[in-house]
């Protein structure tokens, strides 16, 4: 019980790979190009939970200025600000051919 | 030029295709005459050669090195190093032979795609004689490569209705073989460089590290590192249940393709098993069953590849199965380890091309005029082409053996060769040469019913009724070859003079407990005894000369 | 010595000719194709004549050696250096010579063969002036002359086995002359594929004496014989040696087993017939036993090997010949018989004997083939002689040469096969009463089916069919009866060449030093029962005659055979050869089969091209059974495997697998995905809980 | 330490990139139609700039006598490796603009964002092979992998362009996602982001600690999303889709110099960073190798589409670079295998180029062009674009003297000197198992008849350029490699190993 | 400052995210997702105060939740919705994707407990607010510890591709 009432990096840890899971789940199962886009979101934000997780347990050993972690989030989020922004350009592109966002309709190219 | 005449030798095709590169396709006839020009060319500047060598014949080694280690590509230590031995000489001579041979004969039977054709030859031509001529296993690689390609493209543009099958199964059968040697060939590298300290792919100095691969990396790797050359050459000559790409590839490929396949390009395994698996695993050959294999192969091929040419309808595909009968007795020859063996095979290599070679042109000439390969389609050809038909004759009289003619002096020089050891992968000599000997006889029978079937009787067909006999130049393609054939028949003294250095040189590093021939025992061998000046003049031998000669033999009787 | 010092011009001379018909033959006239190879074959003649007489004299200045003349070494490097071991361990070259060697062995042949040859050569022009193709014809005899010389004059048994492979070749041209006859390119196949079976076991026969003296040269291999005669004694490899050569002999001379090729040796023409398959060619297996007599002497299983396969010859092909119809086949199985005496006496050790058989047989099998030539020029062709009769008026220089052989070979006495014959039968008898009471039968049946011949010929009732035929019968031309006479004259004369004065003998007697001397012992001692046995003999040669006079005297059209009267098994098994032929195109070629089975030559070919196209071949194509296997199995998969199959796919199997690795990749993007993730998830499965 | 004038110098390369990148937004914008041509132009001329600019640091760095200097703060560094990758990626984008000229033209989509997006994407790529710094690598990886989605959908009418692009953008992200999951856990794991700091602490604290467990799927997942960009099996799945889907100059440019990028961040990440994990990673790598080999070559067998044959010939390509990986980490004696990646790498550069850029120069009036079939007769259609194809895919098989060859024979070299020979048996017998399909198109372009009323191939004078130049690379490579062997050496420091040193002479 | 990290907190948020995610990959309606999107960044922002990096916080309140999910919500409305309402959400491979991707989800959460002692939090950090956005700068622009000073350069690269990406891809005529 005191492992789960004491709050350590490992709980954030277990958190981000829950959201992660979330994530792959979502990838891997939606038909709607956008929620896959969205779940693709959520395993970033796992990927930065852990990031400002670990920053925080690493300013705990190297002093406060250790926040690599934290600008590591930062560049995360910009990358999925742009990886969203182009993708849902391409989505927006695909969608004025083929009138539909359901992933499963993109089978043209195969074999 | 003498300093250089392998180089010019070389290169000589190489720069006849550089030439066609430029001339416009439209312009047959000049391009024709420019590939002619060039092969026959390349003939002609190889004859220089063989004065020059002829001096040197006795001397050890090889000759005309030109180039040195690492002046190619220093970085991994090869070289481009090229330089002949009495082996290499003959298979290069025969090379230029036939090259011009079969440009020669494909005159009139390519009349599509003109200049390709004769672009790739020369590129053919020059690949094949880097196979013979090189002396850094690297270059010899990139030579043995690299033929390929042209090969590969000969067949499958010029060739019959399945050539994409037969030219793709040719590439790929023989190239399986040979990456494989090219693993085995990195790990001679890398053994020499953990001897010497030195990284080189020089054959001469591989000569001298390999053989101790077996002391040093026990008998099973050097078995394996065996078996990774020896596909690569089983494959190329082909030996026998590694033979299948070769009927495929005869019948596709056309006339002049043919010849240089079956002429040239299947010496390649057999100068590869001469002049690496020999000298390279002498251990190996010494134990093991490995030599047992070999020879078994070697005897299976010459009576299946008999056997199955008795039964084949197509004359392109029988020819090319009596090709497997063949060089199972190279083979054979190579592998009784012994310099008469190895010499009887050279000269049976010698003799398949120019026989072989003769032989797929006999049946592209009958391809040109009727378009059908069947056998069933002739009969009674005699008739109306009798030159033909007597060239035909010699030529399957030479294939199969007749004395006096080369196929003779080979096939009995590997047989004695053979015979003449005491044991031979645990049997005695006489045992695989019984086995062997059967092969000659179904040679007979399979050509002769052959000529049966197509010389003989009445003109059934109706279409056969018109042909016309040879042209002069086809005549002109025959008659080097039916002069080859009386030569190497008549009078091979001069082969075996010339491949009596390489030819013991192998042997010996095959074999590194064989015994020097002692001294003569002077009681029983009276040929020895004879004056080397009565038997050197034999035309213009005087009556005085010829009781010299004749003397010392009839004194002890 | 102009002649000794240039002998080897005997077999150059023919060659030359052969050269000049192969190169210039269809431009020449008929008159200069036969004064080139007829002369040519003349000049080979007066030069053997002239050696043989001119080594007379020099033999009996040089102890009576072997004369031998080395052009030069044709096989080997000749430095001595490229060498092989030989059975003790020693070391000896490759070594064969373009070398000729003259002994009196090599003398008798030299001399019937070039002048009977020249005889043949001569009939030829008048047989064959008629047919197209004169100078291929005049070509290949004279590349025959050639190959022949070549054999008999060799030193070394390589060359000789040029020459031996050389009149195979020349055998086989000269069959299928008439190539478009089917039965003649048969037949011609069938005698140079026989021939090369023999002489494959010459090759091997040669290796082991190579093996044993190191030398492939007569005189080295025969002072080899002698000088170790003791420790040889009965060696195998003597033996394998010996029964080796016996092979080669077999199928050149036609015995046993390979003598099958003969009979339908006939189908060339008849001159051709005469000097090959009679006179010549067939006895150089009896040359080259004899030429190989000391290490023959050395096994004497070998020996015995030898007179039993020649005696069984002579009588299983004599017996054959009582009831032949064509006349060539009769000569032929005639000659298969003397060719049996002819071992028979070899095997018993009588060389002479067997030699002097030989000289002889070359005579009055010449004659008696040239003259059933003559006969069926005669007859348009006709060859059967239940079709012929009453000649003998009409041909009379034919009958009465033909006459004078028949009665040579039938041995009766006074002509040459009386005496040969006669010393063969007395020598068997020494070595074993078996041999002899065979050969006593075998004389009783040539005397039969000889004159069975001549009467059916000659003096029987003509039974001709047409009376074109009929009246077109003639006498042969000069040329054509000319050599017959001579021919005549010497089938009577040749025998008094050894008798009374045993000249022959004392010719050969350096040749066959050792050998004799086993058997003259016993000679002495029973000069009697030799008297009395050769009285058999002359009994039976007269008994045969009788017979066949008392059953073809009156021979009508659609006369009955008599052994068909007595016993119609026996003959319609005699009549078909026993089955020889066809037993052998069961078993042993395959070229008809046995219920739905090929077995021999042709089926092993048949099974082998079997395996290479399914077998060896579809294991590199991706195991093509495999692949119809699989087929059976999944309809599923059929698709796919069509779809390979449709380029004959290299590799069907790489394409079996290709497509389902291709359905992996079945374009949706969450199924990439998914693959990713198993990935992922198998990796660090692995290493976490690895 | 610190930011200094260096610094500057080091990013010159990349700035100038940019900088032309930018420049090419702009003019685009005044350009007429008909004058789109001096698009491809500006291109060309940054990218010559920046070869330029590479050049400077080169000279530089010899000045300075320095194997390498680092810069930005220890997150970069500019040694003769990133000077080669640079030099390649400037190569290859050469060629690729040269080829996308004509291309663009008739697709009817010249537009100045394809040529700017492209060298921003080279911008990307040479942060990844200069960077240290897990940080600058994803970022460049990113900036990389971005650029090249909208390239691969570039043709925006084009279905088969939006469904390339929409896949490879999901799929690329979610490798990312996966990437990006990794290399947190490798930061947390190590509390650094500099592959020498993670290096460090992966040696001192973690591998021996019982953090190794997170290690491991540190490592896995960060090798998952550098395996997804050189396209290996099991990551492979994007690669043939998006291959086929793009705009032929694209994919010969990703088919290169992207995964060319790819392999340098690999082998920077691995050798430097995660070299203490190697015990994991080496089998794991052997694995991925043989199923990559094994799949491409046979799903490469019975592919009708030309593109997509060369995509799985490329994933084929991977598999056996990565045997030289593992060779090359085997022992530090052996650096033959990294040679052999990076000559590979050269070498495919040029034959794969070359190859698309045939492939390219089909397309024409309304002939998409990467059918087997469509390359039927080419011989008679255009015969030294056939020729040079036939080099081109016997250079990709391996046969000697093509460039092609030395790659594999480095690899298989390194294979056989540590001891591997089984491998290198499996990847040999696979390169003839390759030669099959490249054979395929030989057969199509010599042996098939062309199409009837098919005329000869317009071929545009800067496709010339490109395939001549791939063509002529390709040749003399394979004839002389010795200076680029050389090369080669000199990018890994290798001059200065004894055991090279004896070698170059 | 210390107690702001509660276990309170700290569960109620988690469990906002997690539910969020759920909803997330769940929901039929996009819009409904995109709102349960927000709804876990928001709760992530409040986790990231909880780990003192309200810098961070600020960034994924203003930029993610307000400035991606907007363009999230723009696609949705700009792309057909009425037909995707009515057809299935989930694909046919849904149930092995979900054990795939459990079994993945599985093993990292197995690995991480296996060792629970692993990455102990540390105790009594001294935090002042201004620090951590200094610090987040000092990374970013500092002339002697700005280590991540080009990265931030190439980022705005990224973000400019983005742009150009997003307009050439949107944009009906170029």
């Amino acid at each position: 019980m005191d492992a789960m009432l004491h709050i350590s990096t490992l709980h954030y840890l277990v958190l981000g790979a829950a959201l992660f899971l979330l994530g792959v789940i979502g990838v891997l199962t939606r038909r709607n190009v956008v929620i896959i886009l969205m779940s693709i979101e959520l395993i970033l934000n796992a990927v930065n939970l852990n990031l400002v997780a670990f920053s925080r347990y690493w300013q705990g050993l190297h002093g406060p200025g250790a926040l690599h972690g934290q600008v590591f989030a930062i560049f995360i989020i910009t990358d999925a600000a742009a990886e969203a922004a182009v993708g849902l350009g391409i989505l927006i592109a695909f969608f004025r051919n083929k009138e539909t966002v359901n992933v499963d309709e993109v089978n043209l190219l195969k074999w | 030029m003498y300093n250089h005449i392998l180089s010019i030798i070389l290169f000589t095709p190489l720069v006849g295709a550089l030439l066609l590169l430029f001339v416009p396709k439209e312009n047959k006839e000049a391009i024709r005459w420019i590939a002619n020009i060039f092969a026959l060319g390349g003939f002609l500047i190889s004859l220089p050669l063989v004065p020059w060598f002829w001096d040197k014949r006795f001397e050890a080694g090889f000759k005309f090195i030109e180039g040195s280690a690492n002046n190619w590509i220093p970085s991994i230590g090869a070289g481009y190093v090229i330089g002949i031995d009495g082996i290499s000489f003959l298979l290069i001579m025969l090379t230029t032979l036939l090259g011009w041979i079969s440009i020669l004969s494909s005159w009139s039977a390519i009349e599509n795609r003109v200049k390709e054709y004769y672009i790739w030859f020369l590129v053919l031509q020059t690949g094949m004689l880097g196979v013979f001529m090189a002396l850094d296993f690297f270059l010899f690689f990139v030579f043995w490569e690299a033929m390929l390609v042209p090969m590969y493209l000969l067949i499958g543009i010029w060739g019959g209705p399945r050539k994409l099958y037969a030219a793709i199964k040719f590439f790929l059968y023989t190239l399986a073989g040979s990456v494989l040697m090219l693993l085995g060939i990195l790990f001679l590298y890398f053994h020499h460089h953990a001897i010497s300290q030195v990284y080189t792919f020089s054959i001469p100095e591989l000569y001298k590290t390999a053989p101790q691969i077996y002391s040093d990396y026990g008998p099973h790797a050097a078995t394996l590192l065996f078996l990774s050359f020896f596909f690569a050459f089983a494959i190329k000559v082909p030996m026998f249940p590694f033979h299948t790409w070769l009927p495929d590839a005869h019948v596709e490929a056309p006339t002049a393709g043919s010849v240089i396949l079956a002429g040239v390009l299947l010496k390649m395994g057999t100068y590869g098993f001469i002049r690496f698996s020999l000298p390279f695993f002498p251990n190996v050959l010494a134990h093991g069953r490995v030599r047992f294999w070999v020879m078994t192969l070697s005897v299976i091929a010459i009576i299946y590849g008999a056997l199955v040419s008795l039964m084949q309808k197509d004359m392109k595909k029988l020819v090319a199965y009596s090709s497997v009968s063949h060089l199972g007795f190279c083979t054979l020859g190579i592998f009784a380890l012994t310099p008469l063996g190895l010499s009887g095979s050279v000269l049976q290599q010698i003799n398949h091309g120019i026989s072989t070679g003769a032989l797929f042109l006999i049946v592209g000439i009958l391809y040109e005029r009727r378009h059908t390969r069947e056998i069933a389609e002739y009969g009674g050809i005699s008739n109306v082409m009798p030159v033909y038909a007597t060239v035909t004759m010699i030529m399957f009289l030479s294939s199969m053996g007749l004395p006096l003619l080369n196929g003779f002096v080979g096939e009995f020089s590997i047989l004695q060769g053979t015979f003449m050891e005491k044991e031979i992968a645990g049997h005695p000599g006489w045992f695989w040469t019984a086995w062997a000997v059967p092969g000659v006889v179904l040679a007979a029978a399979y050509l002769l019913w052959l000529y049966q079937r197509v010389f003989f009787g009445t003109v059934t067909n109706p279409k056969n009724e018109k042909l016309h006999d040879l042209t002069p130049r086809e005549m002109a393609t025959f008659v080097p070859l039916i002069i080859m054939a009386f030569w190497i028949g008549l009078y091979p003294k001069p082969f075996f003079q010339i491949l009596e250095q390489p030819v013991k040189e192998t042997v010996m590093l095959a074999r590194p407990d064989y015994r020097e021939p002692g001294a003569v025992n002077a009681g029983l061998k009276p040929a020895a005894a004879t004056p080397q000046a009565a038997v050197d003049n034999h035309v213009a031998m005087a009556a005085e000369a010829a009781k010299a000669a004749s003397t010392p033999t009839q004194g002890t009787n | 010595m102009i002649f000794l010092n240039h002998i080897y011009l005997i077999p150059l001379l023919p060659a030359f000719g052969a050269a000049v018909m192969f190169f210039f033959g269809r431009r020449l006239q008929k008159s200069t194709v036969s004064a080139v190879c007829v002369g040519m074959v003349a000049l080979a003649f007066i030069m053997a004549c002239g050696s043989v007489m001119q080594y007379t004299q020099w033999a009996d200045a040089h102890d009576h050696q072997p004369y031998q003349k080395i052009l030069y070494t044709w096989l080997g490097s000749d430095t001595g250096h490229l060498t092989y071991s030989t059975h003790d361990g020693t070391s000896a070259p490759l070594q064969a010579d373009a070398g000729f060697l003259l002994d009196p062995l090599s003398s008798i042949w030299l001399l019937f063969v070039t002048g009977v040859g020249m005889l043949i050569h001569i009939y030829s022009i008048g047989y064959m002036g008629h047919e197209g193709g004169y100078y291929r014809f005049f070509g290949y005899l004279n590349l025959f002359m050639f190959s022949m010389l070549t054999l008999i004059l060799a030193n070394n048994y390589v060359l000789m086995f040029v020459g031996w492979e050389g009149v195979g070749l020349c055998s086989y041209l000269l069959i299928g002359f008439y190539f478009h006859k089917k039965s003649a390119s048969d037949a011609a196949n069938k005698a140079f594929i026989t021939n090369r079976i023999g002489d494959a076991g010459f090759i091997l026969g040669m290796f082991f004496i190579a093996w044993m003296a190191g030398s492939l040269r007569f005189v080295d291999v025969n002072r080899f014989a002698h000088e170790n005669a003791s420790a040889l004694m009965g060696s195998p490899i003597i033996m394998a040696a010996t029964l080796l050569l016996f092979v080669g002999a077999c199928g050149k001379s036609a015995q046993l087993p390979l003598y099958v090729w003969l009979p339908d040796a006939m189908e060339g023409p008849t001159p051709v017939s005469a000097l090959i398959h009679a006179a010549t060619m067939v006895t150089a297996g009896v040359y080259m036993v004899a030429r190989s007599n000391a290490l023959f002497l050395l096994a004497p299983k070998s020996m015995m090997v030898v007179a039993i396969v020649g005696a069984l010859t002579a009588i299983f092909a004599a017996s054959i010949g009582l009831v032949q119809n064509d006349i060539k086949r009769v000569l032929a199985y005639s000659t298969v018989s003397q060719l049996g005496y002819m071992f028979l006496a070899l095997g018993v050790g009588a060389f002479t004997a067997g030699v002097f058989h030989v000289f002889t047989h070359a005579f009055f099998k010449a004659l008696l083939f040239l003259g059933a030539g003559s006969v069926i020029h005669a007859m348009s062709g006709e060859q059967d002689m239940r079709n012929m009769g009453a000649l003998s008026d009409k041909i009379p220089v034919t009958f009465r040469t033909m006459l004078v052989g028949t009665l040579a070979i039938a041995g009766i006495p006074g002509l040459a096969g009386f005496f040969s014959k006669d010393e063969i039968l007395w020598k068997a008898w020494n070595y074993h009463w078996a041999l002899w009471v065979i050969g006593f039968a075998t004389a009783l049946m040539t005397s039969f089916y000889m004159f069975r011949l001549i009467y059916l010929t000659f003096w029987s009732p003509s039974r001709v069919t047409s009376h074109e035929v009929e009246h077109h019968i003639h006498e042969s031309p000069k040329s054509m009866t000319g050599p017959l006479v001579v021919l005549a004259f010497f089938s009577i004369a040749a025998g008094y060449l050894n008798w009374p004065s045993n000249r022959f003998e004392k010719f050969l007697e350096p040749v066959f030093a050792n050998g004799e001397v086993a058997t003259h012992a016993a000679e002495g001692a029973s000069r009697g029962l030799e008297l009395a046995l050769m009285g058999l003999s002359v009994v039976v040669a007269f008994g045969g005659w009788y017979l066949a006079s008392l059953f073809y005297r009156y021979a009508e059209k659609g006369y009955r055979e008599p052994i068909d009267a007595a016993a119609p098994a026996v003959y319609t098994t005699l009549l078909n050869k026993y089955y020889v032929d066809e037993g052998y195109d069961y078993v042993v070629t395959g070229r008809r089969k046995l219920g739905d089975i090929r077995l021999g030559v042709l089926g092993a070919g048949e099974a082998s091209a079997w395996i290479d196209s399914n077998l060896i071949d579809g294991a590199v194509n991706g195991a093509g059974w495999i692949t119809r296997l699989m087929a059976r199995i999944s309809s599923w998969w059929d698709k796919w495997i069509i779809d390979g199959v449709g380029v004959n796919g290299p590799a069907i199997l790489a394409r079996m697998i290709s497509y389902p690795t291709r359905l992996l990749e079945w374009g949706l993007v969450q199924w990439y995905a998914l693959v990713m993730t198993a990935g992922l998830v198998g990796f660090v499965f692995y290493y976490v809980y690895h | 330490m610190g930011f200094t004038w260096t610094d500057y110098l080091l990013a010159l390369p990349i700035v100038l990139l940019t900088l032309f990148a930018l420049g090419i937004l702009l003019i685009d914008l005044m350009l007429e139609p008909e004058k789109k041509w001096v698009n491809p132009a500006t291109a060309v001329i940054g990218v010559l700039f920046s070869a330029t600019g590479v050049y400077k640091v080169q000279m530089w760095l010899e000045a300075a006598n320095s194997p390498g200097v680092p810069g930005m703060m220890r997150t970069m560094v500019m040694d003769h490796y990133s000077i080669y990758f640079f030099y390649l990626f400037l190569a290859a984008t050469v060629i690729a603009i040269l080829m996308s000229a004509r291309y663009l033209e008739i697709e009817n989509e010249n537009h100045g964002e394809y040529y700017a997006l492209m060298l921003l994407a080279v911008a990307g790529m040479m942060c990844m092979a200069c960077g240290t710094d897990i940080v600058l690598l994803f970022i460049g990886l990113e900036l990389m992998a971005i650029s090249t989605y909208v390239l691969v959908g570039f043709l925006r009418r084009d279905r088969r362009s939006n469904e390339a692009a929409l896949k490879y953008l999901l799929l690329g992200a979610f490798s990312s996602g996966i990437f990006a999951y990794g290399l947190s856990l490798l930061y947390g794991l190590t509390g650094t982001t500099s592959l020498q700091g993670i290096q460090y602490q992966l040696y001192q604290n973690v591998m021996p600690g019982p953090y190794k467990p997170v290690a491991i799927i540190a490592l896995i997942t960060t090798m998952t999303g550098l395996l997804f960009k050189i396209a290996a099996i099991p990551f492979h799945q994007w690669a043939p889709d998006a291959y086929e889907g793009a705009p032929t100059s694209i994919t010969g440019f990703m088919s290169v110099a992207v995964k060319a990028a790819a392999w340098a961040m690999l082998l920077r990440v691995l050798i430097s960073g995660l070299m203490p994990m190697r015990p994991i990673w080496a089998p794991m790598l052997v694995f991925v190798s043989i199923a990559t080999m094994t799949g491409a070559n046979f799903a490469a067998l019975t592919q009708t589409n030309t593109k997509r044959l060369l995509a799985y010939s490329s994933i084929a390509h991977v598999g056996y670079m990565l045997l030289g990986l593992v060779a090359g980490t085997a022992t530090t004696l052996s650096p033959d295998g990294i040679k052999g990646i990076l000559i590979y790498l050269l070498v495919y550069t040029f034959m794969n180029l070359g190859a698309f850029g045939v492939i390219t120069a089909l397309r024409h009036r309304n002939v998409i062009g990467d059918e087997l079939d469509d390359l039927n007769g080419l011989y008679s259609r255009a015969p030294v674009e056939a020729v040079l194809m036939l080099v081109f895919m016997l250079s990709l098989a391996g046969i000697p003297p093509l460039a092609g060859f030395w790659g594999k024979y480095f690899i298989f070299l390194s294979l056989i000197g540590t001891q591997h020979y089984a491998l290198a048996a499996l990847g040999v017998l696979y390169s003839v198992f390759g030669l099959y399909y490249y054979l395929k198109i030989a057969n199509a372009m010599f042996m098939a008849a062309p199409a009837k009323g098919e005329e000869r191939l317009p071929v545009s004078l800067s496709m010339r350029a490109a395939i001549a130049l791939a063509g002529i690379a390709t040749l003399y490579i394979g004839l002389l490699p010795n200076s680029f062997i050389q090369m080669v050496n000199w990018s890994l420091g290798l001059a200065n190993n004894p055991n090279v040193a004896r070698l170059v002479r | 400052m210390n107690p702001v990290a509660t276990p309170f907190f700290f569960y109620l948020l988690s469990g906002t995210m997690i539910i969020g995610g759920i909803l997330v990959i769940t929901r039929k309606n996009a819009v409904h997702s995109a709102m349960a999107l927000i709804t876990a960044l928001l709760a992530q922002a409040g986790l990231y105060l909880m780990l003192y990096a309200p810098f961070v916080a600020g960034v994924q309140i203003i930029l993610y939740a307000g400035g991606i999910m907007v363009l999230f919500l723009f696609v949705i409305m700009l792309i057909n919705l009425e037909r995707t309402l009515k057809e299935r959400q989930f694909n046919q491979q849904w149930l092995v994707g979900i054990v795939a991707a459990a079994a993945l989800g599985g093993l990292f959460i197995a690995v991480y407990t296996k060792g629970r002692n692993l990455f102990p939090a540390s105790e009594h950090l001294t935090y002042v607010e201004s620090q951590n956005t200094q610090g987040v700068a000092n990374l970013l622009f500092d002339p002697h510890v700005g280590m991540y000073m080009f990265a931030f350069e190439i980022a705005s690269l990224l973000l400019l591709v983005a742009i150009i990406g997003a307009v050439v891809m949107a944009k009906k005529r170029i």
